[in-house]
């Protein structure tokens, strides 16, 4: 083991845990929660929370006692949290943050991100359906069913940036636009149709329906309480940031060629101007029906999901060559 | 015309505003003049005819003889309705309503008012004392349930 | 105090998710623990924010006398509750029974069956009267300022009479 | 949930789409409703055998908390009925006062429900618009009053506070800040496609099915029944002051939004109205404590539908009998009609949409087992009744034109 | 005024001996007293073809050996009649209107619950508004039923006279 070895497993863990990783991501994600709440509180015309409101929020649940039902089947009720922290928080590693060339990237990581982030829904059902109440199940049912109205517009609408880019990796799609800016412009409509999408996954109005309080009161997480709850909403909070991140990357390329700092400003603003994009669409919308919803997804969205990728097809047929390396 | 997203320009606007919010505790709130209150009792004025706990819906307010022509107001805050009834009942204006509003409190027996005539003018003779006593622990049967 | 509690404590002040359950009130409690919500008074300032299901809430607003039928329910709903966990008696029925008292279906009042937190009188309590007792609550978690007698209400003890 | 299973779904009596405690059973197939039941009782408080327990005067403070939000509707229904027993009437400017209230609670009433529609339907900006312009009403009732809620402006033989002019120019200044805001709320009831799509064609109640389970307010109003007690047996001074009833063809939760906006704009103009032709005078004559022996049916115009109260006197202190029917009572038999076939998110704004408060309905009934065999009440019974008895009875639905038309191709 | 007056003047002369009682005490209000064996034939007459098609309430009152039963119709134009007839306490059995008001249906069961009024010809159904488990016997609003031992005692009441 020499020092090389050793100075660069540590940089790893550093890296994962600390920054850009865990610790970094929580801590952001935290803030974009209380910019996402004060916000929507500003747009109601009251005040809204202080700033330590989420900090606030998590450290309580964390000191709160923790129950599980009693029909519960205990295991899947203890797990979905965790998995679905875990597998956000790993999604976020292969997303370029400010440099477009990150530490951990492959030719294909766009697909693992995806399928990560389909991960903390898919253990939202499995906790909600083990809680074994019915809203709970309701909840559980509705989510799987939201997923796949929305996973395929989503899909489509990055597959069109993609496929201009002649990459299955962020990180170079990311170092494609940057270097060619213009092109972002064709994937306007992959932008909105990837934040409505997103709406979806976050499970936001007027898409959140899985959680519809008025329903079916809290949905999956109806019988989580304390650290659990905590990390359930840590995951949402994570999710947020990914998801902005994610979109950034793809369609958003800009600063990302500029010195660290900057970078990382521009970086911030970006994330925070899609959390802002998405409060302001929560608080001028009604929920919408499951029924409407996926007419919505596959009526309207896939379509321009599709057309995003007939876009980009015909952009790249049509254009120099030489433009695609 | 129906569209999406119909309250976006309010919505927008709003957030750039002062927000509706009062500062409320900071900044202290004034209920209007005529806001029904914690009572307020003016032992002076009171003729012990007992008219405000005959109407009292809540059966909270108690009169209590302190002395000759000496009377006490007790009222029960968790159980006072605020209705001010007490007030308009009373033929000498011996009660009255502030605006008091902030009345919360911890504990169940913090939540008692009793205001008395001014000790220096009671001339109580001890032999009065255990009468009032009796008097206290006598629930006012104004609106009990005649089978309870 | 240590440092862990201490961080804790000031969790526990700032961040208390409310549920309200209507035990038998005239609704005027009830939509004036709403109107404490909407934007004129903003409990979410104090980090209040209502929840729909017991598990999630620290805080259970309670306005009404307890009717009968009832009483189980809130005995239940106060079990799901994870601790620690306070009752708030909003308005005159639930202080007390106020104007119901001696009606042949309620309880006098919250406390008759479980331990109350913090009583806010009124008829109903204006929202600005539930804030003013909201904060004094969050205000006595801290044990330097929490009331002193014997009889302070113990959270953790559901003394229910029967 | 998965086609094919059938699950049985308890919505109360604590739920976040309910303010009060009463419990829904829903059979679901899927997410829609194949069977409801309610049982109603949570909020029953005895108040009908409390009011032979107490005297007139505490009586109406008892009655007034009934219910705190349409307080004064059953507070009047009740001075009323008395009055005309003991053979009183209050002072003109009383009734005027009465009127204002009455109108002033009609509007908090109604913007409440803008927003607890709003709320159930997951559009909490709306509940937080609304809630916000309702306070400007609120503040009106409690200088008015002298409280926001549960006013105890009533007494027998007129009211106990009078209106100043200082005030009355108040109430001119807000309620034009209030027509400016409500005037926005038309439009975004009528033009966010979102809240459209919630409430367009959902809870459905035919005209002829509106009048034969005995609908009342706005949820008939909303199916053409042209019907407003206010209008039809007027009280205090409507007979005095000029309105419309509102009406609207739509039949659905979308239309039951559009009279309720509709009944604000009125009552707008019905307070100035009330305000500027003002009778002077006392505002209230002696009234004796006992009643004589008598009775009286009182009706009323509450913002949910009409209010129905009676009272029989026995010489005494106190009455002999008390009987208040709801407006809700009568609404809630509808409510089953409105969710055939329709779905499980549908449930909270149908019933929201009614408007219900259930703690006036449950005045009846008393439980006093909680776990026991619950006692439900089926609606399928109430189905099996034709329409054609209404039919013979020639009830015309025709339509006035201060009624709403809803666009067909929502 | 009128057009009470004129109901009432129509009552008087197709029940004559029948419909007793008949006041018009203010505009819009009329109240009449028919013996129930009478009652099925009038309440038909009154609703079919003198156009109360509104059922108000029914109220139910203990009148000592006897129960009252009113029920309140109204016409869309806003006379009300109060239409009451009375049964004997002993034996108190009426027959149900729900076929002509779908609405009665509730009000009925919360006459059989909490007066001990029979309703004959009821549609099956659960009972409204009591427990299935409720005693027998026992009706809450009659004036001389007695509160179950069950009843609360006032604990606050006590405790606050020591403070
Ligand atoms: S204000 Fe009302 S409830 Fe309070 S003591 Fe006076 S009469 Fe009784
Ligand atoms: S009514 Fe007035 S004078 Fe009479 S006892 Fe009460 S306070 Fe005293
Ligand atoms: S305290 Fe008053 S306002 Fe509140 S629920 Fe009771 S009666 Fe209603
Ligand atoms: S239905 Fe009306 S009274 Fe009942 S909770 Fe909702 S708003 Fe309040
Ligand atoms: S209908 Fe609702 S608001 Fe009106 S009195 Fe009844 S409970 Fe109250
Ligand atoms: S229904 Fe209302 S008025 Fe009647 S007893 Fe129950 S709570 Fe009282
Ligand atoms: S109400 Fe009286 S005065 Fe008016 S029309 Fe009828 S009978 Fe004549
Ligand atoms: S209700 Fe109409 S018809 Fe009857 S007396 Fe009055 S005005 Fe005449």
């Amino acid at each position: 083991m020499d020092a090389q070895f050793v100075y660069q497993n540590l940089y790893d863990l550093f890296y994962m845990l600390v920054f850009p990783g865990l610790l970094f991501l929580i801590a952001f994600a935290l803030f974009a929660e209380y910019v996402d709440r004060k916000l929507h509180a500003r747009l109601q015309h009251r005040v809204g929370p202080p700033w330590f409101q989420p900090l606030a929020d998590v450290i309580k649940l964390a000191a709160k006692e923790e129950m599980t039902p009693r029909l519960a089947d205990r295991r899947m009720f203890l797990m979905a949290p965790l998995v679905a922290l875990a597998a956000t928080a790993t999604a976020f590693l292969y997303i370029p943050t400010w440099k477009s060339d990150i530490r951990y990237h492959f030719e294909g990581d766009l697909i693992l991100v995806l399928y990560m982030l389909t991960v903390p829904t898919v253990t939202f059902f499995l906790g909600g359906w083990y809680s074994r109440s019915v809203y709970s199940m309701i909840g559980a049912a509705r989510a799987v069913m939201q997923l796949f109205a929305y996973e395929v517009p989503l899909f489509l609408c990055i597959l069109g940036p993609a496929l201009l880019a002649n990459t299955w990796s962020i990180s170079k799609m990311a170092a494609f636009y940057q270097v060619h800016p213009a092109f972002a412009a064709l994937n306007i409509l992959g932008l909105g149709v990837c934040l409505v999408a997103l709406l979806g996954k976050l499970e936001r109005v007027p898409f959140d329906i899985p959680e519809a309080e008025t329903e079916i009161v809290a949905g999956s997480f109806t019988e989580y309480s304390g650290r659990l709850l905590a990390m359930l909403r840590l995951t949402i909070d994570l999710e947020t940031i990914v998801g902005a991140a994610l979109i950034a990357a793809v369609f958003l390329p800009f600063g990302l060629g500029l010195p660290a700092a900057a970078g990382f400003a521009v970086y911030l603003v970006k994330l925070l101007a899609v959390v802002c994009v998405l409060t302001v669409m929560r608080s001028i919308m009604a929920r919408l029906r499951i029924d409407q919803m996926i007419n919505l997804c596959w009526k309207v969205a896939a379509p321009l999901g599709v057309a995003q990728v007939l876009i980009d097809l015909v952009a790249k047929g049509y254009l120099p060559r030489g433009y695609l390396q | 015309m129906k569209r999406p997203g119909r309250m976006l320009a309010e919505v927008l606007r709003s957030a750039l505003r002062k927000p509706a919010t009062v500062l409320y505790p900071f900044v202290k709130i004034l209920m209007p003049e005529h806001f029904r209150g914690r009572l307020h009792f003016i032992p002076e004025k009171c003729i012990g005819c007992k008219l405000c706990m005959r109407d009292c819906p809540a059966n909270a307010i108690q009169i209590i003889k302190v002395a000759d022509k000496q009377f006490r107001c007790e009222v029960d805050l968790a159980r006072c309705i605020y209705c001010a009834q007490c007030v308009d009942s009373c033929p000498r204006k011996a009660l009255e309503a502030s605006r008091e509003f902030e009345l919360a409190q911890l504990q169940r027996k913090d939540l008692f008012m009793r205001e008395s005539p001014d000790p220096s003018k009671v001339s109580a003779p001890a032999s009065e004392q255990p009468k009032t006593e009796s008097a206290k622990s006598e629930p006012a049967p104004a609106n009990k349930p005649a089978n309870g | 105090m240590s440092l862990v509690k201490r961080v804790v404590l000031w969790a526990r002040q700032k961040s208390p998710w409310v549920l309200h359950f209507n035990t038998g009130a005239c609704n005027a409690c009830d939509i004036e623990i709403i109107a404490a919500l909407t934007p004129r008074y903003d409990l979410e300032r104090f980090g209040v924010q209502l929840k729909g299901t017991p598990r999630h809430a620290d805080v259970l607003l309670c306005s009404g006398p307890v009717t009968h039928q009832i009483k189980d329910r809130l005995v239940r709903i106060y079990e799901q509750m994870a601790e620690p966990k306070f009752v708030v008696a909003i308005g005159t029925c639930a202080c007390s029974g106020g104007v119901f008292q001696g009606c042949y279906n309620v309880e006098s009042g919250i406390d008759q069956v479980l331990p109350v937190a913090a009583y806010i009188p009124g008829c109903p309590a204006s929202p600005a009267a539930i804030l003013d007792g909201v904060v004094k609550l969050l205000a006595s978690l801290d044990p330097a300022n929490a009331p002193k007698a014997e009889e302070a209400p113990k959270a953790e003890d559901p003394a229910v009479p029967a | 949930m998965f086609e094919g299973e059938s699950v049985q779904v308890p919505v109360g009596p604590q739920h976040p789409a309910l303010k009060e405690p009463t419990s829904f059973m829903l059979t679901l197939q899927g997410e829609k409703i194949l069977q409801i039941a309610v049982r109603l009782g949570y909020n029953h408080r005895g108040i009908e055998k409390a009011c032979e327990e107490r005297t007139y005067v505490q009586g109406i403070y008892l009655i007034e908390r009934i219910c705190g939000i349409c307080s004064h509707s059953h507070a009047t229904c009740f001075v009323q009925a008395v009055e005309e027993i003991v053979g009183i009437q209050a002072p003109p400017r009383a009734q005027y006062i009465r009127t204002i209230v009455a109108e002033l609670e009609r509007i908090h009433s109604h913007l409440l429900w803008l927003g607890v529609a709003g709320h159930e339907v997951g559009f909490d900006t709306l509940l937080m618009y609304s809630w916000r312009d309702r306070e400007i009403v609120m503040d009106l009732l409690a200088l008015l009053t002298g409280n926001r809620v549960n006013y105890g402006i009533n007494t027998f033989g007129g009211v106990r506070r009078d209106i100043s002019p200082e005030q009355k120019a108040d109430i001119f200044t807000r309620l034009n800040a209030l027509e400016e805001r409500t005037k926005y709320y038309v439009s975004v009831a009528t033009q966010e496609t979102t809240l459209i799509n919630r409430l367009r064609n959902v809870g459905v109640l035919s005209p002829a099915d509106a009048v034969r389970m005995g609908a009342v307010g706005p949820t008939a109003r909303a199916s053409s029944v042209d019907r407003d007690i206010r209008r039809d047996d007027p009280y205090l001074a409507y007979g005095e002051i000029p309105f419309k009833v509102i009406t609207a063809d739509c039949n659905d939760v979308y239309g039951r939004t559009l009279v309720r906006v509709g009944e604000l704009m009125e009552s707008y103009k019905m307070i100035r109205h009330a305000l500027e032709h003002l009778p002077d005078g006392p505002i209230a004559v002696k009234a004796p404590r006992k009643v004589p022996a008598g009775e009286a049916l009182g009706r009323y115009e509450a913002p949910r539908g009409e209010d129905v109260h009676y009272v029989r006197g026995n010489g005494t202190e106190k009455p002999d009998r008390v009987k208040v029917r709801a407006p809700t009572l009568a609404n809630v038999q509808a409510v089953a009609k409105m969710l055939e076939d329709r779905y499980l998110a549908d449930l909270p704004i149908v019933v929201a949409a009614i408007d219900p408060c259930f703690s006036c309905t449950d005045r009846l009934t008393e439980v006093r087992r909680a776990d026991g065999p619950s006692s439900v009440l089926h609606w399928e019974q109430l189905r099996q009744y034709g329409i054609e008895w209404h039919r013979r009875h020639g009830i015309d639905f025709s339509k006035l034109n201060n009624s709403f038309r809803c666009p067909e191709d929502h | 005024m009128e057009e009470s007056l004129s109901v009432q003047s129509e009552l008087m002369k197709s029940f004559s001996g029948v419909v007793g009682n008949i006041r018009v005490p203010r505009p819009r209000r009329i109240f009449a007293q028919v013996p129930y064996d009478r009652f099925a034939e009038v309440f038909e007459n009154i609703v079919e073809r003198m156009g109360f098609s509104i059922l108000c309430a029914i109220t139910a009152l203990d009148g000592g050996a006897f129960i009252e039963i009113i029920y309140h119709l109204a016409r869309p134009s806003g006379v009300v009649l109060n239409l009451s007839t009375s049964v004997p306490k002993d034996r108190p059995v009426v027959k149900t209107i729900s076929g002509r008001f779908p609405a009665a249906d509730l009000y009925e069961r919360e006459m059989v619950d909490l007066m001990g009024v029979q309703v004959e010809g009821l549609p099956p159904g659960n009972r409204y508004p009591l427990p299935d488990d409720w005693p027998a016997g026992q009706y809450p609003l009659r004036k001389d039923w007695k509160r179950p031992e069950t009843a609360t005692p006032d604990k606050a009441n006590q405790e606050q006279r020591h403070v």
